[in-house]
């Protein structure tokens, strides 16, 4: 079905319950769609888990989200950054639970979601403390480690341009996460700067195929 | 190549160059956060070596200054870079697919210790109370052909982070296939550190000062 | 919907037809090589169905002819087909990713039986002799959110392919959810088999005909 | 490194030896590298062990390679076609061995050989023949059944554009098995309509990276 166009961010995040896994794109601010972001703080949901590759950044977006206490729990790569004083002190404090996983095999159980993968064999994190508790595995003198996929109630992305159809194109590096996130979940919600008809993208250089895509928010881009 | 020795240290430019010049011509590179970023100063263009960043792209070009600067155009380290001619996006999954699908030839990264069997340790200090991230780190560790650590060879206190097994939360086991350090260039094969050159120490003063059994190439 | 008759047995255009207006307005379906394919021709523009092909093309439009014949635009049956306007390529790990993952709202094939419990045999006859191939069957079985079935209910010689336990090979376990036969529209849910129609024939005299239990929707 | 530009399509498989494992792109003829399974039937090479929907159609490609009996193994999801004969005759007569997969774990396999991954569950094929003597789990109350990667030591595929570095785009359904096949082998041949230079092809774009990409030839397009 094609998405439904919401007429702002609040609009289209306005499905989001509490207890919510919510995927959020972006690597960086590459990407990542702050505008969304700031609607979920606003709609009120909390008890969220939320997977992204960091753990939020200064005193904006998911920060935030972790500074009110509406994160139960984070999935991610890389929580510890200079300015991600927010996550430290929920963390050190007990008040916000943290899953570490090793940044590809987060892309790859993310995809795995998407792709109907019940689990797979990963050498990446073989031998380390992220690996213990999970299933091993010595594949020709490899050592793998068991993952499992990473579904998903609601997917928060930004891509450049969606047509009317929800087909999306990305920009540059800040397509990162968005593609396998979109797969992963129930709903995905887009934020793009501009919406064109349908036909408006070759169907070629589409890169998000519009089955993927549930809600599209056009947000004005800021200067590049 | 055998043994050699210079009087002085290597300074962190003089590794840079040394690593960029032991890149094979043609080869396909990610190079970590911090230190190894520097190599690429010393990359010429006649190596034709292209560059991977494991946030989506391949063919990466210079840190981008100015008017250049794109925010959707960044590394690994989210500092803002360019795009060379025949550069290409694509995805997370398909990045570290590449990575870990044993595609890229060489990958240089730091390290906080790495054992003689090439168990590498640069994640995680395991200190109490420390938050605990790891980012690319593990993929990048056990996923290029081959994995070049650039490192000071001895902490603040003196003891080498070369070790017989590591103390350190491991990255990755038996990943790293050389170590360049100020004192001197290590290559690890089936469990034994060959020093390549030494630097402002000689190669028996460094012998007497590290905890492994060395031998000279 | 509750249980109705027709006095005529239904065409396969009839079951193409129904099986279409069957379909929720703006899903993404793939149909089958063989009778489902007909199913297209019964789709109308209001329902903005959006046609999959597993050969890596979602927007999949009627089969091509004259000028329109590109050899690089074939469906799943290796037809020329056409393009629609918001159409996508991908490759075909991407293709059955998409189909595996559950994104397809419906499937419809072909069948040699189906099990009062939806297990679907349409891949080989277990014939001594028999080459085997599969193709995309088995993704297909199990990888929509509903896989609708359309086949004859009776074998030429008469026996039923709505059966207690599958006799042919097993292509998916308990996949299907709908079955359309000239004879009979059957919905299966919890190893039950509901009647929502009949056609030709008699709610009794079917179930007197057919080696499975089954109630009137 | 840039691939090699080969001359012609005899120089770009001249490398392939006797016991290699040989992954042939397409499906049916969109796709299909026609001339390098030629030049591959031309070069000799034999004991092949080959990778490919199916197993050969008519008196041309991949069936002539098996009527010379070049082929040892054809690793497929479709080999009985109405003019599979060639194919029909060497497996009655048990000159060829058959390893049938789904058409989706196919390419699933050759997608984890080329991205490191050891293995993976997948629900495609549980409960039938296919996964006879596999490892089977159920995870969620959903059978699943563990696939391993399929590594090639050469790919054919076909590109409609390849640039100077290797990068390709594709054309339409021929882009099929391609993209993953690329990434599956030790060397990837790839036969293009045309090369452009470095710099031609959009980065957006890029659907297969250079970096997979070992040897290019250009063949003249046919008329379309």
């Amino acid at each position: 079905m094609a998405p439904r166009i919401a007429s702002n961010a609040a609009d289209a995040v306005s499905g989001i319950h509490d207890g919510a896994t919510v995927l959020i794109g972006g690597f960086g601010n590459a990407g990542q769609p702050m505008e969304l972001i700031d609607a979920l703080l606003a709609c009120g949901a909390t008890d969220l888990t939320v997977v992204n590759n960091n753990a939020g950044q200064a005193d904006a977006g998911l920060a935030l989200l972790i500074k009110e206490r509406k994160i139960r729990k984070v999935i991610c790569s890389f929580p510890r950054q200079s300015d991600s004083w927010h996550f430290d002190t929920a963390y050190r404090a007990g008040e916000i639970e943290l899953e570490l996983v090793p940044q590809g095999n987060l892309a790859e159980r993310l995809r795995a979601a998407g792709a109907g993968i019940g689990g797979f064999f990963t050498p990446t994190g073989y031998g380390t403390l992220l690996a213990e508790g999970k299933e091993t595995r010595e594949i020709d003198g490899v050592g793998y480690v068991l993952e499992t996929p990473i579904k998903a109630d609601v997917a928060l992305i930004k891509a450049q341009t969606a047509d009317e159809f929800g087909n999306l194109v990305y920009r540059k590096t800040a397509r990162n996460f968005g593609p396998v996130m979109a797969t992963a979940a129930a709903q995905t919600i887009v934020q793009v700067e501009q919406i064109v008809p349908v036909g408006g993208i070759d169907p070629e250089v589409v890169v998000t195929p519009g089955i993927y895509v549930d809600t599209v928010v056009q947000i004005a881009g800021e200067n590049k | 190549m055998s043994y050699s020795y210079t009087a002085a240290a290597l300074t962190r430019d003089d590794m840079a160059e040394m690593v960029a010049s032991d890149i094979p011509a043609g080869s396909f590179v990610n190079l970590g956060i911090g230190q190894p970023t520097n190599v690429s100063n010393y990359l010429t263009a006649d190596q034709g070596v292209t560059l991977h960043t494991e946030n989506g792209m391949l063919g990466m070009g210079p840190v981008a200054t100015g008017g250049d600067i794109d925010g959707d155009l960044i590394n690994a380290g989210k500092i803002p870079v360019t795009e060379l001619p025949g550069a290409s996006y694509f995805h997370h999954a398909d990045s570290f697919a590449m990575m870990r699908g044993g595609h890229l030839d060489v990958c240089v990264l730091g390290a906080f210790q790495v054992s003689q069997t090439g168990d590498l340790a640069n994640w995680h200090t395991g200190a109490p109370g420390a938050i605990p991230a790891v980012g690319g780190a593990m993929d990048l560790a056990i996923g290029a052909k081959s994995t070049w650590v650039m490192m000071g060879l001895f902490t603040k206190a003196g003891e080498s982070k070369l070790v017989e097994a590591l103390s350190y939360p491991v990255t990755g086991l038996g990943c790293v296939s050389r170590i360049y350090t100020e004192s001197a260039i290590f290559l690890i094969e089936d469990g034994t550190a060959t020093v390549r050159s030494t630097h402002g120490i000689s190669f028996d003063e460094l012998a007497a000062r590290l905890p492994v059994g060395l031998q000279r190439a």
